[in-house]
């Protein structure tokens, strides 16, 4: 099998596992951080060793950062305890439709609670047009989110930019980093984002351990989702996974040291990639090759059905839409707000790239891609 | 949920379709519909199928059906495609009922050809 | 250093850590569970095989289990979702003053969200009393929690009564079994319990992960508190975290193998441990010796301040209150309702003893306790 | 949060405290508030204290506290007990704000304690 799904999973790095092992069976490592006795005390400093790894990655300072399960869990929190928190100052809120399910799914149970939501659509090449968020802007707008990296297509918002309107607006600015942080630069000190998401499977590290920042602003507050013993501000209760923790930390750390090469090397897989292909008819970019993280390339054929065209790949292991929808018949909403047909949105296989990917890999994926678009094109009777 | 959706005979049928093509100056039909597109020729002699093709753009049961229905069909006499019932296919490829929809195209594609067949002899 | 303190956390079992290291590692593990290729598909595989694994330690099917973060989200999901989900059959509910933070502040947030809790006090033994429980049941009544094990006292509940008495009203009853799952025989398609929190950490598994298993029964549903991907049937979205997932399950395959003996050997460190220190003048056990669960031995020493106690007793790391009180330093409320006043309250000291604990390892603590509390004694001014 | 809440001179003074016990015949004076109880007793000749002891019921620091005083007060004029500020002490055992309460009562124990010496001369 050929891994092509980076942006679905990543393999954890050999260090990270191991830091976990220790952090789970050294002596004392594993005892409740809350606990007042040397060894809580000990565990504790792990924990707090990983939050300055993660703060030293996205720019910021450890004590902004709360430790959640995972993406899913740090956009509900942003967006439910935001909207909630600031609930008095407006309900109107402000997102995109190619936003992944962890936000929109957020934004939709808000508008059932009363709240007023604005859904943009992306421009052609993927991207928010930044009028467009002017014009959405009102006096109510509390909250705008807007992804950094899309996990379907790559494409890279322009965040500093979507940021700076909402503060000069005075509205909170959300971004969904699932894709992002580890992979492209971010200085949270030096942007004008209120809240960001993290996970630390997109770029490995373990699965179930995310992050959400919130920044030392005022009016920047969430209200918790969750009541208990009391830990990490009583923003988000439940003993700390210090594992788990330590985990992400040393992702982070990993991720600091390798970003530079780590991009270098995607953009000349991604680009081989899209060279072995480009010369097939009827071949879509959905996406931007300009604006896009290379980590990802997502492509429509024409003409050929996408489940047929999966299996015909294996055994390359590759998603159509996003791993969480893929199970999910439907053509992915994502690029059907890119303007695809649905038969195109079908098509669309997204090929996503990793550190441990080679080039004799991509070269093989080519060989499955063309092969696998040329048989089933002869299979299909005429259109 | 974890199993594999797709069993060994689909896909082999699937890999290796030894009925994809179009047979020349046969009879033939064809169906757009549900989002699949089949479509079908036969050589016929003496009201007897002596050969079957398909073409197909759709999912893989869809594809690994029309191909095993070219195989199944083949020998027989033409009228018994205006009767041809898909339900034997979907159990003996474990087709999702989700995709039901879909093999019934190609159902109508087969007797529509077997309409073809029997109307013009 | 001497750990006492397993009802805090827990070292996890080699066993457990090699599943995990093989599930982030091993080519394909680390798919995304989500996925529809054969890595996303084996991944799923590994996942079904650890909710067999928990669902055979708690007597249920594997269907029947969500997994979580801990038992804070359990708790939480429990409380909040079925409450919110059952509004319209009544708005009382019922729950006890010793329950642990998590399930005590999803009620307190439900009061103020215009709920009506009636909160019970033990029995001087720290035992729900069922007449209790008969005379606060309502028409209205929709939710009961009583804990199983108390998670500073140990005091075990008759969770097979409660549950009879709330399903001849028509009441769901939610367990929280953080302190019991894995350690107490639980059958759960035999006993009258809708909701149980279970959480891996607290016996020998990884920190970060539980689950809330929900029965198969009208009427019984959670309303979700994360809005996302659709995982589990949309009750709690996120991808699902394989290696925390495999590490709970092979925790519960060796529980469900050790359990006899585990229990026998607690029994036998606890009996040692209390015919070793009994002798003292002034020793209160808090809880019951006779309805306790041998792995936690609460006792207060009258006249010895509880800090001072715990600084005096190093290297022993054991806990005043429960874990996640130990940083407060106001006295625990859950020895409050049993009655203790708060010098006493703040002296107790909990002892829980684990798997990995020796007889020599209780014989240095018998000695450690004897020489803190008579030298704190003498320290003391006469009262 | 994470750091050892005791130093180590706190831990040392708390482990051993030397002036531990009371003395027979000295002058003494008792305090019990918030929660801690403090007794202090001192031998004093020619207006200077010769000697001090402690007894005390309460936190780490509230002992060290205690044990620290009684060593620093040793040799000095019994009119300075009337003085006596634990501010100085504070910052030397580091005792965290919520404790500063505590370590008040030992103040107000030092001080009516000079208050017992200097009224009876
Ligand atoms: C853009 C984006 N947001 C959120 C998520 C959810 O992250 P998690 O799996 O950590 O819950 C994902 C991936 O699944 C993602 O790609
Ligand atoms: C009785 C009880 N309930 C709930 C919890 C919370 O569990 P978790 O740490 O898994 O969130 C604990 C332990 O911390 C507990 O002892």
């Amino acid at each position: 099998m050929i891994y092509l799904d980076y942006a679905a999973s990543t393999p954890v790095d050999p260090a990270v596992i191991e830091s976990m092992a220790v952090a789970m069976a050294a002596p004392g490592n594993y005892a409740n951080p809350s606990s007042t006795h040397s060894e809580g005390r000990y565990s504790n400093e792990l924990i707090a060793r990983a939050a300055g790894q993660l703060a030293e990655l996205v720019g910021t300072s450890p004590d902004r950062l709360i430790w959640t399960s995972g993406a899913t869990e740090s956009d509900n929190l942003a967006i439910l305890g935001a909207a909630t928190y600031r609930e008095d100052r407006g309900r109107h809120l402000v997102s995109m439709r190619t936003e992944h399910k962890a936000v929109t799914d957020p934004f939709a149970t808000l508008a059932q609670r009363g709240f007023e939501v604005t859904w943009l659509d992306p421009d052609p090449d993927g991207r928010l047009g930044l009028d467009k968020l002017q014009s959405a802007l009102r006096d109510d707008t509390q909250l705008v989110s807007v992804m950094h990296v899309n996990n379907e297509t790559g494409i890279v918002q322009d965040i500093a930019g979507i940021g700076e309107l909402c503060r000069e607006r005075g509205v909170l600015y959300h971004v969904d980093a699932a894709q992002s942080c580890g992979k492209l630069p971010i200085d949270l000190d030096a942007l004008p984002v209120d809240l960001m998401s993290m996970t630390a499977h997109k770029f490995y590290g373990p699965k179930g351990i995310g992050a959400l920042y919130i920044a030392d602003r005022k009016g920047v507050h969430v209200d918790p989702m969750l009541f208990g013993g009391g830990q990490q501000r009583r923003l988000r209760p439940g003993t700390l996974p210090t594992q788990q923790i330590v985990g992400l930390g040393e992702t982070a750390a990993i991720a600091t040291q390798r970003m530079a090469q780590d991009l270098e090397h995607l953009r000349t897989l991604r680009d081989r990639f899209w060279a072995g292909i480009q010369d097939l008819p009827g071949l879509i970019v959905n996406g931007s090759l300009e604006h896009g993280f290379p980590g990802i390339l997502n492509v429509s054929a024409a003409g050929v059905e996408g489940e047929s065209l999966l299996l015909a790949l294996e055994p390359l292991c590759v998603a159509t839409g996003s791993a969480c929808n893929s199970k999910s018949q439907e053509p992915s909403y994502v690029l059907r707000a890119l303007g695809l047909s649905d038969e195109l949105a079908q098509a669309a296989i997204r090929f996503s790239f990793g550190r441990p990917t080679t080039e004799a890999e991509v070269d093989t994926a080519i060989a499955l891609y063309r092969g696998a678009v040329t048989r089933l094109r002869q299979l299909a009777p005429a259109a | 949920m974890s199993a594999d959706p797709y069993s060994d005979r689909v896909r082999a049928l699937f890999a290796r379709p030894e009925h994809a093509g179009t047979l020349e100056g046969g009879a033939s039909a064809s169906i757009d519909d549900q989002g699949v597109r089949i479509s079908l020729s036969a050589r016929v002699s003496d009201g007897q199928v002596e050969a079957m093709a398909f073409q197909a753009y759709g999912c893989p049961h869809l594809i690994a059906a029309a191909e095993a229905a070219c195989a199944e069909l083949e020998g027989r006499d033409a009228v018994e495609l205006l009767e041809f019932a898909a339900s034997g296919l979907m159990q003996s490829l474990s087709v999702p009922v989700e995709k039901t929809g879909r093999i019934l195209v190609l159902e109508d594609a087969i007797r529509s050809l077997g309409r073809v067949i029997t109307e013009t002899q």
